[in-house]
């Protein structure tokens, strides 16, 4: 079987300046920070991120925010971030809120091929949001279109040859939806096996959804955990 | 804002008692995440993450803690036998079709019918909508846990939220440091005042009316 | 830990007659027969049957229709069962037919709590069935209810006092998505351990979704494949 | 219908030719199924299932079969390596987001602009709706295998198909006993007659206009 293992540096060379780019991981936990460190060493900018959260200044993918290569954003929650609400509030950045687990849906929708979700009006997407309502059923509805990505990037713990993925813990969170919802999906992985020595009752993401595999070189050990925020 | 652990501590241990043996249960970030210490490991309450965990245990002691195993706020969790993990959109689906029973979630402010602010602080402090609006609208049961004032020593309990909404008419209870009230259709009933508040002391740090329960209680 | 395990006979007492009844299961694989053959013996009917199929005559979910307790199919395939096409000419049965992925997709919706999903018009959904269209970002889109059910009966391989599920190879099918789409879930299960010795990884229906679980009394060895048509 | 197995197999051979390693193929019901006998494993190209398996191997040796495992046809199979198990909503995921290379499908009847009706025949038998048109509308490619003929000896293909469609204008290639057509924008090419057929007992033989392409190939 063709690997789908390459180098970090031809993964990022799938990667230009002003493309949707969707990022697996939630509050740092599950963020593809070796992928993410390349992008920002080769000075890709203009993108439109896709992710859950901002991520912290210093960490993740909150960094490419901090050293302003993202000009729009599309996220649910930038409260550990506090360089995304002050360019947000200096209009330098975009951003679209969506409830979490609407976005999660939305990513969802797009990697399964449909065309986009219906959602009560109430569940936290502001007015000036709702692009189309529909009446459905004796009810309101807004339709929210499907996301898809250019480029998707994940963390895995393990892959096989053939791209199928195992996440590890709480690192699972949106990052099986985002290996989906990609044109080209990226999987960051700890540990990569010949196919076949994965037990196929585990694997979470499908090999057909990944088209590169590439090694991690690390970075969750100097993290630590941080406490998004404390209302 | 600006309490100490101790009455953190004091709000957290006043919310578990909302909360019944084999619940599932969603603890929001920051104090709502100190409640599960106050519930006995055998009642078998399953907490519910939002990052994908249904299950979470206590907090590691120190030095064990794993990296890949936190809760939706980022504090490092363990697990709880008969947890699981699952993507993002399983962790709402649950919330969705009705399967959490008791929701606690953090406040910027909220309003006597029980509106919740929570995402944004116009021309301050963005923190975004998260999964508050989804939690708050489709949990059976949601409890706010706050500092009864802000930072500026204004109530967060008001007639109407100044700050933009996050979800309308969904709270059913708030506790801080100073107080339980219930939310009804008639308006807020106050039915706890902590010590070592009075009952002037919260009537007047309370920016919407307060209806005095028959049962009120004064808790030491 | 309160276990969910319970006996055949105080799990079917949840099914009555009249009741949407939907079941796991993909060509006979995967199907909770034991569920079934009770149900069969205490002569529930007038169910409204959501299934992928019509099972064989003989084996599995086929048998209700066979035996004439169900009103109404909704499904994607019958070519396997010819009792349920003759009932459906002769009128005794009514058949809604659904693409396969549209139905496992309407199915999902319904276990989590979306409304409706968005379908392209031309993939197999009959006109007469396409109860709404909507017009989305320049196309023409159907309005596909989610659908839930009274009671769903799934089959897995393990369970744990909690209910969470573990299913088998194919037999996973859409047993997941039943899983989920029942106001009361119970799943037929071969191997029942306590909760905490499952490994959360490997966990597919976390037990919050699942009520009861029964001991399946099998029935698989005595089928035997079959092929469900050749063109 | 009423092919024998020895037909069978030299259509599901001739239609492995339409396969590249690697490749994500889907196999339908019939025919279909007997495609992947005939490419080496070692181009580990990919076999879809819809009741969730990517990864399809060879058919078990007789003995060895397993009851939780078979394709979607209900026939018992074996996996590849790299295999994975999901529930069909993921499997049609795949599908309509454009994953699946080729897609080899029965039919009941095609028209010459490559309509498809393979889930009814009126007032006589019922087969259902099932993956059919999902596959047909948004596999990259969609091949189908059947018979020339129907049991009465009448084609089964036609300029308008009689039986009620499936999915319309979807089938690239045709390959049947006799012959293989390609589906183009002006109607139907005839590309390769096979031995013992003859040229005009294909013609005769189907029920729409074939065009003769230029580089036709008598098979042996």
């Amino acid at each position: 079987m063709v690997s789908k293992l390459i180098s970090i540096e031809e993964a990022v060379d799938q990667i230009r300046d002003g493309i949707r780019l969707m990022v697996g991981g939630f509050g740092g936990i599950g963020t593809p920070v070796s992928l993410i460190d390349r992008i920002l060493q080769k000075g890709m900018q203009d993108l439109t991120l896709i992710g859950n959260d901002a991520g912290f200044a210093d960490q993740g993918v909150g960094r490419l925010i901090s050293h302003e290569r993202v000009k729009r954003l599309l996220t649910t929650h930038i409260g550990s971030n506090p360089d995304a609400g002050r360019q947000m509030m200096e209009g330098k950045l975009e951003v679209l809120f969506y409830p979490q687990g609407i976005l999660a849906e939305k990513i969802r929708a797009g990697g399964v091929g449909l065309p986009a979700i219906l959602v009560e009006p109430d569940v936290g997407i502001g007015p000036s949001q709702q692009e189309q309502l529909v009446r459905y059923a004796g009810k309101n509805y807004v339709i929210e279109p499907a996301l898809t990505a250019d480029v998707g990037i994940v963390y895995a713990k393990q892959a096989d040859t053939y791209g199928n993925l195992i996440y590890e813990k709480a690192a699972r969170n949106i990052n099986p939806l985002v290996a989906m919802a990609g044109k080209i999906t990226i999987a960051e992985v700890e540990e990569i096996l010949p196919a076949g020595e994965l037990n196929p009752e585990h694997i979470v993401t499908p090999g057909i959804f990944v088209n590169y595999i590439v090694r991690t070189s690390g970075g969750m050990g100097e993290w630590g955990f941080r406490s998004i925020s404390e209302t | 804002m600006g309490l100490q652990i101790d009455q953190r501590n004091m709000i957290a241990r006043r919310a578990a008692r909302e909360i019944l043996p084999g619940m599932t249960v969603n603890l929001g970030i920051g104090i709502p995440e100190l409640v599960a210490d106050f519930l006995p490991s055998e009642w078998n309450v399953m907490f519910h993450s939002v990052n994908g965990i249904l299950g979470v245990g206590p907090f590691p002691v120190q030095g064990e803690e794993n990296a890949h195993l936190s809760n939706a706020g980022g504090t490092p969790v363990t697990l709880h036998s008969g947890a699981s993990f699952f993507d993002s959109s399983i962790a709402y689906g649950m919330v969705r079709s009705g399967r959490v029973d008791v929701a606690f979630l953090g406040a910027l402010q909220v309003s006597q019918r029980g509106d919740l602010a929570n995402w944004i602080v116009p021309g301050k402090r963005v923190y975004g909508i998260g999964g508050g609006p989804e939690l708050a609208r489709y949990a059976k049961k949601v409890i706010v846990l706050m500092s009864h004032l802000n930072e500026r020593n204004e109530p967060k309990i008001l007639r109407e939220c100044e700050l933009p909404l996050s979800a309308k008419s969904c709270v059913d209870m708030i506790i801080t440091e100073r107080a339980v009230m219930k939310v009804t259709k008639q308006g807020l009933c106050l039915t706890e005042v902590m010590y070592p508040y009075s009952l002037e002391e919260v009537v007047t740090k309370t920016g919407a009316p307060l209806m005095i329960s028959e049962y009120l209680q004064m808790v030491d």
